[in-house]
């Protein structure tokens, strides 16, 4: 019981973390919350585990140090050799952003009621936190300018999906956990090898510059 | 089938009437006008002068302009050989021979206006667009008309067809078809012959519009065959015209040969009056005219339905 | 019996020694002269074999499939009964004959890029024509037939150099996939009704109403797009106008053909279809046939005015197609006996007159370098025989005696006056509304081809090329007096026919055509023989008594009613010869007209233009595609570029699918 | 053997990009590529011939549809990796030392996809294989190039990150008693699963891995990335990914199929099927860059995969045997179209006329390509897409079937519209400064892989129609 209620404060803060995010206007504070999202996703994994106490340690551990350590280090040095400017420059203005995501907090609730829980998930915050952050990533990847800004989008769905997954801590596989990991990690080097090309070929990282190839 | 002792007297009729019908016109044209007018043989005449004058050809001229005559004058009487005239059958009849007739004409037709377009000339190649545009229509009604009758018939054979109005007059709706049909068939004989109101073949030569300018060049002989053919053209309409404005027969042979010659001559007098009553059509007003005998014959297909 | 798989197989090898005629060519060396004549002995040899192989059938008894493999969903199936023995006829002969032409009409000296390319599609197209006729397999069937469309459009394209091949060749290509299209919807619905891809199969009339009719639409649709049916022709003049003579020749003499032979099996699909089937053909045959041949009056290009003149004679057949299934209907096999007999008849005869035509074109073509009617002249004093073969084909094809199509029309005016006329009881009256219909395209025709032999052949020359032009060698003009025999001797003998018609009737209606009396009978074949006959001896007597009389006759200039000198220019021209006419079909052929204005009392010199567009193409088809690329250009804003844009496709598309799930 | 064997032909290609990777010279590098594929393809043939291997507890085994794509994928690859040899000749300017490694790196990851029967390991290679291709894509290094990679890697990830999601979804669907993320279990415990999931499931899997496939709507990286990446490069994302990718989905349809929700997904397979053909055709009315052009193709031939995996009965088969077909015709298309651009030094169609001319072979072949994907009979595609319609008159689907004959008639308009002017007429005099002519290396392969499409058209071999059977029929058996 106890676990339960810890296990939703974590998550609520991740709620929060979500307007946040969609909220501020400096790069660099929106890489902070995503990897304190990282920091607080990997504790829950410990919280909620049936039995298996070495997958779940060890997920968290890997978790914490990507997602919270490693990633965060690889966009603040992206950001560095990109020289340009610390703000973010949404394509609509961030009190309607923080709405829509207030809205899609809601929607997702509203519908995470809808679908049916296993018993032992019945109180946690789990399913809406989860799509709640999903749709934070979308929204951060849609109506934000900045490649980079749209990178840590990515990170933020991905950190979603990653709440979705704590509901099969016990099913799922350690090896496939620590593949997404993997692979989530080299995606984001992948796209931060880009946007460096990105930044040398366009000298920024405006992606409006990235539309010659249309119909 | 062909029997032989009709098609000795059909033959003697098809080859010497037919001038004969031009002189009942032209006199009757000239009654009307007041003057005495040429004699009634007047047209043999002039048929036996031509054939002994000399011929001159222009240069542009091929075997086609020499074909042309020839063959026209030679499908002309071939089809005379499938009209019968009067009560009496004609000679060669068999199922599907009106298809005969008319494909005759036109092969006529074709040698006619070829001939004139050979010699180059803008005037004879006006004649021959007119002849080959209005004959369209024209053959569409004569057509149309066919069909009504063998829908009385119940034959596709000329003489059966043209002697079924007998039979069939009685009934009230077919006489009024019947009578469509004869209209109808009156107009195309104007237009195939180029009469008025459709031409004028009594204008001097370069105004006359279709007929008489398709024949610009050729002379003598050549020129008399021409002038034979259309001669004859014109005997084989009105006899079957004919039909249709008397569908009776008096039983007698020799009445009927005789009735059949009096028909035939008011035939021609008939023309002859509209020719002096009427002025020539505007040539854009030919279509119309024609289009509205098809449109007859339409009706009197419909009425055959009901 | 037994010899009938023989049959197949010897008309499957002369298939196989056409298809493969233009190889040997390619083999050779680039830029060396490759396989001409081998090309064109290899077409002979192969229609030869295969006209052997129809003797063979002719003596047989009826029809087996011949089994030789399987197809991925279907079997390699074939089969040779009258009806693909008379098609088969065409295709042998042009294929050969206009070989034989193109062996030194389109020699490799002149045409270096396109010669073996041109020899190797032509073998590929007669083989697949073959194939088509014999095939009983839809997936077979669909499978030759585009190999023959393919073919036919590199044919087309051959000059694919000048722009309008180009354009005229990417129109036939549209069409053609339409075509097939249709087909295939059409061969998977009766694939759906039937259960197999077995062909032709004959549906029971139980079959629920709809599935029928819109097999009749597919069906009639898919080929009607081949045989160029208007509206459907919109390739057809194009195609023909810019081909090689002789391919013109094949494309009008033998590929519209297998349209019609589709026809004529979707037709024999029910054994008793719906009258309106008939009637509905009969409308669709009259309105190609008047059409056709007025727009065929109104042009001034020589090919194209034939190839309209195609889409009359097809017309034609299929009012033909048309009464044999209206006669299908009604169970009365006389009218089916004219009707498709008739049609069939006068698929034989155009494949003799039409390609006849062309290749007299070509000759033209070849000697002038120009297809315009108003630029020749004269031709018939410099090209004699040219001008005489042009004249038969031109007076056989307006269908008067003493020539081939007279036999054919007359089979189908006894057709339709007796559903009209006799024993109405079991007729249908208003199929005698197409007999004037037809009489006026007889008409027409005779205007059309009065016009060319009038403008093109007779009078002076109108252009130094014309003036210059002269009679190509024996090579050329040897096919075209093969295929002038054919006509006279069809015209003088349709009976000839009787027995090849009575097999394909048979075999496309057996159960009808054993009630039958045979078509000498119901149609005064033997008169026409007679009639020609008499006509020819009257003519020669006439002429005879001309013959004897006087020496040299006087000759003198062009009687022009006191203008001594008349010019070259001064003639009547093809434009103002059919002037009237387009007057009168206005309201279709809506030709296009550059009138000068005339300022003041002494006018510069001024000019005065009229073409004729195609009603269909050029007033629908074009605009309409015109129309469709704009509204479609529309959406492409749906791709502008950012790439928020497409990523919000994503979330749009996952949250309402979540909507609609259930 | 029968343990290893998967782990072989995993392993062989990763090995093979390893020894390229530590290759010096540019010459030599890409000669590595033709032997990695003729011992994958030697390892394919054995794989794929019973009795099917399987290792690491089945989470790696061959399931009959996996084995089709695997044998196109090794086919296809074995034809690109002779005519690459050919074409890094023509560029030599530029390095291709990350090109090849990943051109092997992708061929390990797609045939672990392939041979991958758990879900989570599935999606892993799924990624992984997104992930190597990128560079690819990247490979001629212009700002137009990194903007084609930047779109596909991020509209590619978040896809896969969606399909991910649905996988958690799924596996949440079927939590229970011994449940676990292997085919087989899914499968047998189908029945089993809560409804509603299944269907959020179906929803995330269809979008994720459709995004990868390029269906409409998700399609849109598609014409950017094939537009720029080398025309080889076209060919494997094309015939392989895209087809992987499928294969993904067909196996999560299969178990919605089994769970009894196959009418739900069935509708959504057709409603995505002829929504693709749509919008491919309205793209390709009027488009310049015939690149460009043969992705929106790709787009239309995806639509008709998932429309004859909808329609059931006859069309699985139809929708595997097309699989082929359209893999093997793309691969036709763009080293055709890659020739061609290389002999014109343009890739839009105003520059291009008269490629029959200037580069024969290629541009014949271009031609009889366009012919063979639009449908046109003898070739591969029409047998398949003749399948699909019949399937959908036969389903008294005669909408469907009507509808997608109609659209085929318009995209044959639109691509015809665009490649005949290019095919056809005389070659500007631009076109003969450049230096290419079609080789041995660059023209075998196109003609090889035309030779197979005919073949496909006219006879399919009965080991391949067996492998066919059995795949349909795996898929349209319920456990």
């Amino acid at each position: 019981m106890l676990k339960v209620s810890a296990v939703n404060l974590l998550l609520v803060g991740v709620l929060l973390l979500n307007l946040f995010m969609l909220g501020t206007s400096r790069i660099r504070a929106l890489i902070q919350a995503a990897a304190l999202q990282g920091v607080l996703l990997g504790v829950i994994p410990l919280l909620i585990h049936q039995h298996s106490e070495r997958n779940a340690g060890l997920i968290a551990i890997a978790t914490v140090l990507l997602k919270g350590t490693v990633i965060p280090r690889m966009l603040r040095r992206a950001l560095r050799e990109a020289q340009i400017k610390r703000e973010i420059e949404p394509l609509i203005g961030f009190v309607p952003t923080m709405l829509l995501g207030a809205l899609g907090t809601l929607l997702s609730i509203a519908f995470a009621s809808e679908l049916p829980l296993e018993p032992q998930h019945r109180e946690l915050l789990i399913v809406p936190a989860s799509f709640a952050t999903v749709v934070t990533g979308f929204l951060l990847l849609t109506t934000r300018i900045k490649a980079i800004t749209q990178a840590i989008g990515y990170l933020v769905l991905e950190n979603g999906i990653f709440i979705f997954g704590m509901l099969l801590v016990d099913a799922m596989p350690f090896l496939v956990e620590i593949g997404v990991l993997l692979d989530l990690f080299v995606g984001i080097f992948v796209v931060s090898i880009i946007i460096h090309h990105i930044n040398r070929e366009f000298a920024s990282l405006d992606t409006r510059r990235l539309a010659s190839l249309k119909e | 089938m062909i029997d032989f002792q009709t098609l000795l007297v059909h033959f003697a009729l098809l080859l010497a009437l037919p001038p004969l019908l031009l002189g009942v016109i032209n006199r009757t044209k000239a009654w009307f006008a007041g003057r005495r007018g040429p004699p009634l043989l007047q047209p043999y005449h002039d048929l036996a002068r031509l054939f002994r004058k000399e011929m001159v050809f222009s240069r542009t001229t091929t075997w086609v302009f020499r074909a042309g005559p020839v063959i026209t004058l030679s499908a002309i009487l071939l089809a005379g050989s499938l009209v019968p005239f009067g009560a009496f059958d004609a000679p060669v009849r068999f199922s599907g021979d009106l298809v005969l007739f008319v494909y005759l004409m036109a092969l006529g037709r074709f040698f006619t206006t070829a001939a004139a377009l050979d010699t180059g000339s803008a005037f004879e190649g006006m004649g021959a667009a007119r002849e080959v545009s209005f004959a369209c229509l024209a053959e569409a009604a004569l057509f149309m008309a066919f069909v009504v009758l063998v829908r009385f018939s119940g034959s596709l054979s000329l003489s059966p067809m043209f002697h079924a109005p007998m039979i069939a007059s009685l009934h009230g709706l077919s006489a009024a078809a019947l009578f469509l049909v004869a209209v109808a068939l009156f107009v195309v004989l104007l237009a195939e012959n180029s009469r008025i109101p459709v031409d004028d073949p009594s204008t001097h030569l370069e105004l006359t519009m279709i007929h008489e300018v398709m024949v610009l060049d050729h002379s003598g002989p050549l020129l008399g065959l021409i002038l034979y053919g259309a001669a004859i053209k014109l005997f084989l309409l009105s006899a079957l015209v004919l039909h249709l404005v008397l569908p009776f027969t008096l039983g007698n042979p020799l009445l009927d040969w005789l009735a059949f010659l009096a028909g035939v001559g008011a035939i021609a007098v008939g023309i002859g009056v509209i020719e002096s009553v009427m002025a020539r059509l505007r040539l854009r007003a030919v279509p119309s005219l024609l289009i509205a005998s098809a449109v007859l014959c339409v009706f009197g297909f419909v009425l055959t339905l009901v | 019996m037994t010899s009938m798989p023989s049959a197949i197989a010897i008309e499957l090898a002369a298939a196989l020694c056409i298809g493969l005629s233009g190889a040997p060519g390619c083999l050779r060396r680039r830029m060396r002269a490759g396989g001409q004549g081998t090309a064109t002995a290899l077409n002979l040899i192969g229609s030869a074999v295969g006209f052997a192989g129809l003797v063979l059938h002719a003596r047989g008894g009826e029809t087996q499939i011949l089994l030789l493999g399987s197809l991925p969903v279907g079997r390699l199936a074939f089969a040779l009964d009258g009806l693909a023995a008379l098609f088969l006829i065409p295709i042998l002969l042009i294929s050969a004959l206009g070989s034989l032409y193109g062996s030194s009409y389109w020699r490799d000296a002149e045409h270096r890029h396109g010669g073996r390319r041109l020899r190797l599609w032509w073998g590929i197209m007669g083989a697949s024509m073959m194939a088509v006729v014999l095939a009983r397999d839809a997936i077979l069937f669909l499978i030759v037939w585009e190999l023959m469309a393919l073919a036919a459009f590199f044919l087309i394209c051959s000059e694919e150099e000048r722009a309008e091949v180009r354009q005229a060749s990417w129109v036939y290509l549209v069409a053609t996939h339409a075509g097939t299209l249709c087909l295939i919807g059409y061969f998977a619905l009766l694939g759906h009704a039937e259960g197999s891809t077995a062909l032709w199969p004959s549906l029971g009339s139980d079959g629920s109403d709809w599935l029928p009719t819109s097999l009749f639409a597919l069906g009639i649709a898919g080929f009607g797009l081949k045989a160029g049916l208007v509206p459907l022709h919109v390739w057809l003049p194009g195609a023909h106008a810019n081909a090689p003579s002789h391919v013109s020749a094949l494309l009008s003499g033998v590929l519209l053909k297998t349209g019609i032979y589709g026809v004529v099996r979707v037709c024999g699909l029910l054994p008793d279809p719906p009258i309106w089937w008939g009637a509905v053909l009969l409308g669709i045959g009259a309105v190609s046939g008047v059409l056709g041949i007025a727009l065929a009056v109104a042009q001034q290009d020589l090919k194209r005015l034939l190839a309209y003149s195609s889409i009359e004679n097809v017309g034609i057949i299929v009012i033909g197609v048309g009464l044999a299934s209206i006669g299908r209907s009604l169970g009365r096999g006389d009218l089916v006996a004219l009707g498709l007999g008739g049609a069939l008849l006068h698929v034989l005869n155009h494949s003799l007159f039409k390609p006849l035509l062309f290749l007299a074109a070509g000759n033209v073509l070849h000697a002038t370098g120009t297809r315009r009617i108003s630029s020749l002249g004269g031709l018939a004093r410099t090209m004699p025989y040219t001008f005489v073969l042009f004249a038969i084909g031109g007076i056989a094809i307006c269908g008067l005696p003493p020539l081939n199509g007279f036999a054919s029309e007359l089979l189908l005016y006894v057709g339709l006056l007796r559903a009209a006329g006799v024993d109405p009881a079991h007729g249908w009256a208003w199929a005698g509304l197409a007999a004037p219909a037809l009489a006026m395209i007889g008409a027409l025709a005779v205007a059309a081809f009065v016009k060319v032999t009038g403008i093109a052949f007779s009078g002076t020359p109108r252009s130094p090329a014309t003036a210059h032009a002269h009679d190509p060698g024996v090579a050329m003009l040897a096919p075209m007096a093969a295929l002038a025999g054919g006509c006279v001797v069809l015209g003088l003998f349709p009976i000839a026919a009787v027995p090849l018609l009575q097999r394909a009737v048979a075999a496309w209606d057996p159960v009808l055509a054993i009630a039958t009396p045979p078509l000498p009978v119901l149609a005064p074949l033997g008169w026409v023989s007679a009639a020609g006959a008499v006509l020819i001896a009257s003519v020669a007597f006439v002429a005879a008594c001309f013959g004897r009389r006087r020496s040299e006759p006087a000759t003198a200039v062009t009687w022009d009613c006191g203008y001594a000198s008349p010019t070259p220019r001064m003639q009547y021209v093809d434009a103002s010869f059919s002037e009237t006419l387009v007057g009168l079909f206005d309201w279709a052929v809506r030709s296009r007209r550059v009138l000068p204005e005339l300022p003041g009392p002494f006018p510069p010199a001024s000019r005065f233009e009229s073409e004729v567009p195609d009603a269909v193409l050029d007033r629908v088809v074009l605009p309409l595609a015109g129309a469709t690329k704009r509204g479609l250009s529309q959406l492409r804003a749906l791709q502008r570029g950012p790439v928020q844009m497409y990523l919000l496709y994503l979330l749009l598309t996952v949250v309402i699918l979540l909507m609609v799930a259930p | 053997m029968n343990q290893v064997l998967l782990l072989a032909l995993i392993a062989w290609p990763v090995l093979a990009a390893a020894v390229a990777a530590a290759i010096a010279s540019d010459r030599r590098r890409p000669d590595v590529l033709p032997v990695a594929a003729a011992g994958h393809l030697a390892l394919t043939l054995v794989a794929i011939s019973p009795p099917s291997p399987s290792s690491l507890g089945g989470w790696l085994a061959l399931d009959p549809p996996g084995r089709l794509v695997l044998l196109l994928l090794s086919v296809l690859f074995a034809i690109c990796a002779i005519y690459a040899v050919g074409y890094l000749r023509y560029r030599r300017e530029l390095s291709n030392r990350v090109f090849v490694p990943c051109l092997l790196g992708f061929l390990g990851m797609t045939t672990l996809v392939v041979c991958s029967q758990h879900l989570g390991l599935m999606w892993v290679a799924v990624e992984a294989s997104t992930l190597t291709t990128a560079p690819l894509i990247y490979f001629n290094r212009t700002p137009r190039s990194i903007e084609a990679t930047w779109k596909y890697l991020l509209v590619g990830s978040v896809g896969i990150a969606l399909a991910l999601l649905g996988s958690f979804v799924l596996a949440y669907a079927s939590l229970g008693e011994d449940s676990s993320l292997l085919f087989v279990d899914l499968l047998r415990r189908a029945d089993h699963m809560n409804r509603s999931w299944l269907h959020v499931a179906f929803v995330l899997l269809l979008v994720g891995y459709g995004t990868k496939m390029g269906l409409a709507p998700m399609h849109t990286w598609k014409p950017d990335a094939y537009g720029e990446a080398p025309g080889v490069v076209g060919a494997l994302l094309a015939g392989g990914l895209t087809n992987c990718a499928f294969l993904a989905l067909v196996r999560v349809f299969h178990i919605c199929q089994a769970a009894g929700e196959g009418a739900y997904a069935s509708r959504l397979l057709v409603v995505f099927g002829l929504l693709s053909i749509a919008v491919a055709a309205v793209f390709m009315v009027g488009q310049r860059d015939f690149k460009r052009m043969l992705a929106y193709s790709s787009v239309e031939h995806m639509g008709i995969l998932v429309l004859g995996m909808g329609l059931g009965g006859f069309g699985i088969f139809a929708s595997l045997l097309h699989m082929l077909n359209n893999g093997l015709a793309k691969g036709v298309l763009f080293l055709s179209a890659a020739n061609i651009h290389r002999a014109f030094g343009s890739k839009s169609v105003d520059d291009v006329r008269g490629a029959m001319r200037r580069v024969p072979l290629s541009g014949t072949l271009f031609l009889f390509g366009f012919f063979a994907i639009t449908g046109s009979p003898p070739f591969g595609p029409f047998v398949s897409e003749f399948l699909i319609v019949s399937r959908a008159f036969a389903a008294d689907r005669f909408l469907v079937g009507g509808g997608t004959l109609l659209l085929l008639l318009l995209v044959f308009v639109g691509m015809g519209r665009t490649i005949l002017p290019m095919v056809q007429g005389l070659p500007s005099p631009e076109a003969q400064r450049t230096t290419y002519q079609d080789g041995l290396l660059t023209g075998l392969p196109v003609l090889l892989s035309m030779a197979l499409v005919l073949l496909l058209g006219l006879h399919i071999p009965s080991p391949l129609e067996a492998l066919l059977r059995d795949a349909a029929a795996y898929l349209e058996m319920i456990p």
